[in-house]
């Protein structure tokens, strides 16, 4: 059983959602939270019988798909990947738990199966080929779950979604077939595992182009500045539950495999490319805070906020040392549960106004209490207070990038004030003063399903961010194998620089934990 | 002892969180007696603590591991040492004396459990503040206050007034908490760690520019926690919270929190004393700059808050000096007075309903003689006169600044001081002394609760004979900070100096009672003083609020729409619709080849050939052409 | 005077571009065959040329099949052609527009 | 020089004939003209030594295509001037020069030629229907059986497609069976043309 237990992680809700089909109407909803709630606890399992102490892959699987081309059914994860599964099945299990859709609930739930399917596999493959094959397959669902269920534009807003990823991502396979060709050229055999690839060192001017190649693919989906443009469309005509996965989950794709592919296969590149991808994530952060600050729609501020906050986790990962990068990858974990919880928050007084301009509110904190605190609690877990989930992945993100520049840092760092700049005034706007609608009067405070969604994750929120090392460690571990991989790979002086060498600062970390 | 560091520490979470389960349901008592009876069970252990540290020992706790990678190691460590435990007592009894007081002065308020679920929370954050035993938990208190404080600021937050000044201060910290982070990076990478302990062992191997950048850094965290010039504007306007609020946190404890930052942090800005000698230039100006603006103001809480603020500017210049302990000292018996005068104002609130305007009171120490002999008395003490704990910190700094020769910042502090004790009894005088002008207005004022007016009383106490224990507080710091005796060196000149400043004080306050105790109308904007210059650029506080309106508030704004209307949508999104579209045109545009007539197609085939064609016989030449 | 493959190929050419202008010219469809006839043989020409200055048979393999080719390119053709004109009455290509797009 | 002469002699002829081909507004010309051109190609054949090819090119073009043709042509009566309409011209005859251009430009550069390898040499001694017959019915066997395959089929489709109504006799049909059929085919035709 736990030789096999990715597998069964990623086709058990596949097979559920097959069966889907003959569960009645009327049962549909518990049946999907059954569903729903067996893979969590699986996933808890995995966690369970995970080893923090070991760096490297674990659970590992292996079948040949195509022995001629090297492609094999390759599954594995390590402390990077396990707890984005784990948010990916977390939140599939809050998504259908507090889904207040009331049009086509069993499609829509069959649609989310499916979609934990492919977010799993995603993260828990270990062959390019196979990733590629989870990476695309997850556009499907969303490009459903937007066109069918979104909005008034929601055509515009899935076909554009869709278009550009696909788009991106054809760069990203036509880089991984390059990866697989020069891995031929050096070893004779084919092979897309990328742990094979891990141990390929190519020329520099090499690694330059296979960068581009796999950066555009990963920049759109993150999305980075300036491609990102189809996210508040997105999120703009996405229902509630589809804004959740895709902000909570989906975007995480792209900065995940920032911190799987590009990290280790280039290191070189990674270092040349180092500061342009920072003035970018730079630009990211405090002009995406400006649109979030300017809007309207209260959704589009959380949309734009979302990506400001990607443009820190970028800017942690490639601070190319254990800090930044450890910090970036909680920092993901951390984003997908404030701004899934967010959108969950938006999600509910859309419910009841069927608006979503922050004009239309206004007072809502003495209408509804509940929601103010839960809102008010994730607004200032995502302005990253000290001692909720944000503030570690983005402490540890600038932290760790102003060991390679202090300038840029410090103006990254102004997203800590312009995050409090939309946020604040957002919340002001939407929950301060006197109730203005006559239709806000008489609103309703959270019912029970919407707090079954929301408890969970302030609970979360706060004991990551009060107590964080139960995900730190085991990230730190892979993450120091991953920089240390890096190093020895790097070849030009200044990559040898820029990234650490552990092997001896490992005495230190020993000291330390004598403590 | 780690038990009472425990309770010191806990009890007000515990409180807050109490207070918290009852934020939603109607108001009841127990939640402030709750509160308030953890607090004092804080208050307790801190002086159990108290008593234990000054018998010469320290206690350390580590509860366990915060953030650990890579080589960053971050406990969640606390100590207790002395100066925290100095620290402990100000927040423990200013806190307890506000929570008591807070029963009376929401009485009347719905959301009395959440007000005391902040207040308590507050007092939390503080404590983690002062007693830590690293920067980052340093950090966790320094934005937990500012949190806490936004929460207070906008208590009212059907208020717009009230908001605003709520997220201006929440948003000026922030701007000053980006240094500190930057300060704490800045220590990470070149000491490796962020424990005091290890921190001010290492600093001194340091290269003594590195070490400068992280004095400014840390110096620019603590310049918007306490409000410093240019980050000052927020604290008149956070005044728009509940005055409990005000006399706790925008007087007593938060704001003092820069001062305590660079106190704790005196290795590092031993090193680097051209960076003091910038403190306290910066803070003597404040002082006066502040004053000048409490000169003219018509704002009660206003008016105690720009106090506050010139006597954050008189700590400064102590600290920036080296005489850690000397601000210290001034800290603690300014929370006491200034809490006192805050907790007095908020009785003379009460019996007013809320009105703010002392031009609009007029004797009131008729009807509210408690209150008028405590806020006389604690005027009495802001203005140093002895043997009020004012006159032993505050002349205390004016000897520093005096000693070590730097004599236009002893100027501008004295004459500050003069203008201190100007406005102070302007203020006592407006309200207490004259004719009863809130007649014309309809209010009958009448006295606060007995209880709290009862609570306030150890603050009168310490307010009077805080300037006793000086002696013992010293003997107790200088285990910690640097124990450096001002003394002026003829006794001659210390004589002549002290008397001066007293009479010169002394004056100051007589003139306000002159001016001011006979005061019979309302000021209406029409007299000839309300239009000169100088008024104006006071009453408008130089403008500054104007021009950061002007300057950041608005154009960022402006630019926010910009990037979203013009750049955003005009730019970034219609570049990727224009390719789209491209893209579709090219295929409305060609599906006209498809027009059915065979004849045509055939001529686009062969069109294609040619094509081909020609690509074949470019290829061939290039790859000739290459190969040759 | 010697005759090289590039004559044969140089002929085959010109003979592929009269058949190329008659395939565009030709609005008849019964001429428009006769001038794919034209560019099959002047590929076979090719063909054959090839096949005998490089000394391989292949080339002349496939000029048979090309022929094969065109005879039932013809049988089949025509047959269509007859049952469009029983149809319409017409064999002009401009009149055949039922594929436009 | 012989063959220098017969090349340029019969390439003349060939060009001449395919360009009434392609030209005359006459289809019995057109017709002629191809007929001829097919026999001339055959003299290139023979020229080269491609005696059975040929050969063939005789038999099927100008026996058995022709004869098809001829009967086409009856059949849709062309016989008469044949009217087209012609859009631009010059752009036919503009794309048909560059085409020819291009292809003389690759076959006349060397790369082609040199390119070349010979994968079934022809055998010394051995007559080229011979030779032919052995590489046709050893290594090209199953292309040959599928060209037969195809032909057959050809020839099926070509039968059923024109002949649609063999199985209908006229002359053994009644008047009134006739009329009927021609009635529904009018309305087929009718149906047809929308």
């Amino acid at each position: 059983m736990m030789d096999h237990i990715l597998s069964l992680l990623i086709f058990f809700p596949a097979l559920a959602a097959m069966l889907g089909f003959v569960v009645r109407q009327d049962s549909i909803r518990a049946y999907g939270i059954a569903v729903a709630g067996i893979e969590f606890f699986l996933s808890l399992w995995l966690w369970y019988a995970y080893d923090p102490m070991v760096s490297g892959m674990q659970f590992m699987e292996a079948a040949p798909l195509i022995p001629a081309f090297g492609i094999n059914y390759l599954l594995g994860i390590d402390g990077i990947s396990l707890f984005i599964i784990i948010l990916s099945t977390f939140f599939t299990l809050i998504g259908i738990a507090s889904l207040t859709e009331t049009r086509r609930v069993k499609d829509m739930i069959i649609t989310l199966l499916f979609l934990e399917m492919t977010m799993v596999g995603v993260f828990a493959a270990l062959d390019a080929i196979v990733f590629y094959v989870f990476w695309e397959l997850s556009l499907v669902p969303m490009l459903y779950i937007i066109g069918a269920w979104g909005g008034p534009l929601r055509i515009y807003a899935s076909v554009k979604f869709f278009l550009y990823t696909f788009a991106g991502s054809l760069v990203m396979l036509v880089g991984m077939l390059f990866m697989a060709y020069f891995y031929y050229q050096a070893t004779g055999t084919w092979s897309f595992s990328i742990l094979e690839w891990y141990r390929l060192i190519l020329p520099e001017n090499f690694q330059i182009w296979l960068f581009v190649a796999f950066f555009l693919g990963f920049a759109i989906k993150v999305p980075m500045f300036p491609f990102h443009t189809w996210l508040p469309y997105a999120h703009g005509q996405a229902p509630t539950i589809g804004s959740v996965i895709l902000a909570a989950i989906l975007l995480k794709m792209g900065t995940y495999a920032f911190v799987r592919f590009s990290l280790p296969l280039f290191p070189d590149a990674s270092v040349f490319f180092m500061f342009p991808i920072a003035i970018i994530a730079i630009i990211m952060i405090i002009y995406t805070a400006m649109v979030a600050y300017a809007q309207e729609d209260i959704k589009q501020v959380v949309a734009y906020s979302s990506i400001s906050h990607m443009g820190v986790i970028i800017l942690g990962t490639f601070a190319l040392n254990v800090e930044g990068v450890s910090g970036s990858v909680f920092l993901m974990i951390a984003h997908g549960v404030v701004s899934g919880a967010l959108f969950l928050l938006v999600g509910v007084i859309y419910d009841r106004r069927h608006t979503k301009l922050m004009s239309e509110f206004g007072g809502l904190a003495s209408v509804m209490p509940r929601y103010a605190t839960i809102f008010g609690i994730m607004m200032m877990a995502s302005v990253g207070l000290p001692l909720t989930i944000n503030f570690v992945g983005e402490f540890l993100s600038l932290l760790g990038f102003y060991k390679q520049s202090h300038m840029l840092t410090l103006t990254a760092g102004v997203a800590i004030i312009v995050g409090a700049i939309y946020m604040l005034s957002a919340y002001k706007k939407a929950f301060f003063g006197q109730v203005s609608k006559e239709e806000n009067t008489k609103l309703k405070d959270l019912n029970k399903t919407e707090l079954v969604g929301l408890v969970p994750l302030v609970i979360v929120a706060i004991w990551l961010g009060v107590y964080p090392k139960p995900v730190l460690e085991p990230i730190n571990n892979s993450v120091e194998s991953v920089i240390q991989l890096m190093h020895d790979k790097a070849q030009s002086a200044e990559a040898k620089e820029r990234i650490p060498n552990l092997s001896e600062s490992n005495g230190i970390i020993s000291m330390q934990e004598a403590h | 002892m780690e038990l009472y560091l425990y309770i010191a520490l806990f009890a007000p979470l515990a409180g807050s969180l109490f207070a918290a389960l009852f934020g939603m349901s109607p108001k009841t008592k127990l939640t402030g007696y709750v509160a308030s009876a953890l607090l004092f069970a804080s208050f307790v252990s801190s002086a159990v603590l108290l008593n234990y540290v000054m018998s010469g020992h320290t206690v350390h706790v580590e509860l366990m591991t915060w953030m650990a990678t890579g080589d960053l190691y971050i406990p969640f460590g606390f100590v207790v040492d002395q100066v925290s435990v100095v620290m402990m007592m100000v927040v423990t009894i200013v806190s307890t004396v506000v929570h008591v007081y807070s029963i009376g002065y929401m009485d009347h308020d719905k959301g009395f459990n959440r007000f005391f679920s902040w207040l308590s929370a507050f007092v939390f954050s503080m404590m983690v503040l002062v007693m830590s035993d690293n920067f980052a938990g340093l950090f966790i208190g320094w934005e937990g206050v500012g949190l806490c404080s936004w929460g207070l600021i906008g208590f009212w937050y059907q208020k717009e007034s009230a908001t605003w000044a709520a997220n201006e201060a929440f948003i000026m910290n922030r701007i000053a908490d980006l240094g500190m982070l930057i300060g704490i990076f800045l220590l990470y990478w070149n000491v490796g760690s962020l424990q005091y302990d290890v921190v001010f062992a290492e600093v001194g191997n340091l290269p003594i520019a590195v070490v400068t950048w992280i004095g400014i850094f840390l110096f620019i965290g603590a310049m918007g926690k306490s409000a410093q010039f240019p980050l000052h504007t927020w604290l008149a306007d956070a005044m728009e919270g509940p005055t409990p609020v005000s006399a706790l946190i925008h007087a007593a404890t938060m704001v003092t929190a820069g001062v305590y930052l660079v106190v704790r942090a005196n290795p590092i800005y031993d090193l680097i004393p051209n960076v003091g000698i910038f403190i306290a230039s910066l803070g003597a100006f404040v002082a006066l700059f502040a004053a000048s603006m409490a000169l003219v103001n018509r704002d009660m809480k206003r008016i105690i808050a720009y106090s506050t603020l010139s006597q954050l500017g008189y700590m400064f210049v102590a600290a920036g000096l080296g005489a850690y302990w000397v601000a210290l000292f001034h800290l603690m018996a300014h929370a006491f007075f200034k809490a006192l005068l805050f907790l007095g104002a908020g009785n003379v609130m009460h019996a007013m309903h809320d009105e703010l305007d002392p031009f609009k009171m007029g004797g009131l120490r008729k009807v509210m003689k408690g209150t008028f002999v405590m806020m006389t008395l604690a005027s009495v003490a802001l203005a140093g006169i002895y043997p009020f704990a004012g006159f032993f910190s505050k002349d205390l700094i004016l000897e520093v600044g005096f000693v070590e020769h730097h004599y236009v910042i002893y100027t501008v502090l004295l004459l500050t001081a003069g203008l201190t004790a100007f406005y102070s009894f302007r203020l006592v005088a407006l309200i207490f002394h004259g004719e009863e002008r809130y007649k014309l207005f309809g209010i009958h004022p009448h006295e606060a609760y007995k209880f709290m007016l009862v609570a306030m009383s150890p603050l009168l106490v310490l307010a009077i004979i805080a300037g006793a224990f000086k002696m013992t507080y010293y003997q107790l710091v200088i285990n910690l900070l640097p124990s450096t005796q001002y003394h002026v060196h003829s006794e001659m000149t210390y004589w002549i100096m002290t008397i001066g400043t007293q009479l010169f004080v002394i004056a100051a306050i007589v003139f306000a009672y002159k001016k001011y105790a006979n005061w019979s109308s309302v000021p209406d904007g029409t007299s000839k003083m309300e239009n000169r210059f100088c008024y104006k650029l006071l009453w408008n506080q130089y403008y500054i609020p104007k021009f950061y309106e002007e300057v950041f508030s608005k154009p960022y704004l402006e630019l926010s729409r910009i990037a979203w209307k013009q750049i955003d949508l005009k730019i970034v999104d219609a570049t990727v619709d224009a390719i789209a579209n491209a893209i579709y045109k090219t295929g409305e545009n060609t599906r006209d080849i498809q027009d059915g007539n065979l004849s045509s197609m055939l001529r686009w085939m062969v069109v294609g050939l040619v094509v081909l064609l020609a690509l074949a016989v470019a290829f061939t030449v290039g790859y000739n052409a290459v190969g040759a | 005077m010697e005759i090289t493959l590039t004559h044969y190929l140089v002929l085959s050419a010109v003979l592929f571009a009269i058949g190329l202008i008659g395939v565009m010219r030709r609005k008849n469809l019964l001429l428009l065959f006769f001038a794919t006839e034209i560019l099959l043989n002047a590929t076979n020409i090719a063909f054959a040329a090839i096949s005998h200055y490089i000394g391989d048979l292949s080339g002349q393999m496939f000029a048979f099949f090309i022929i094969a080719i065109a005879a039932s390119e013809v049988a089949v053709g025509l047959g269509l052609l007859i049952v469009w004109y029983k149809r319409t009455g017409k064999i002009d290509l401009d009149q055949m527009t039922s594929m436009r797009g | 020089m012989f063959e220098a002469i017969a090349f340029y002699l019969f390439a003349a002829l060939t060009i001449v004939m395919f360009t009434i081909t392609v030209m005359t507004s006459q289809a019995l010309y057109a017709l002629t003209a191809m007929a001829a051109g097919m026999i001339f190609i055959s003299a290139f054949f023979f020229i080269l030594g491609a005696d059975f090819l040929g050969a063939i090119q005789i038999i099927v073009y100008t026996g058995a295509v022709m004869a098809l043709y001829a009967f086409g042509m009856m059949f849709f009566d062309t016989t008469r001037n044949v009217v087209e309409k012609r859009t631009n011209p010059q752009i036919v005859f503009i794309l048909g020069t560059l085409a020819a251009i291009m292809v003389v430009a690759i076959v006349v550069a060397p790369i082609v030629s040199n390119n070349i390898q010979a994968l079934y040499p022809i055998q010394e001694g051995v007559g080229n229907s011979q030779a032919v017959g052995m590489v046709l019915f050893t290594k090209y066997l199953v292309p040959f059986e599928v060209a037969a395959v195809m032909l057959l089929v050809a020839m099926i489709a070509g039968i059923v497609l024109a002949g649609k109504k063999m199985d209908k006799s006229l002359t053994l049909m009644a008047e009134e069976e006739i009329e009927m059929m021609h009635a529904s085919t009018e309305t087929h035709q009718e149906r047809g043309e929308h």
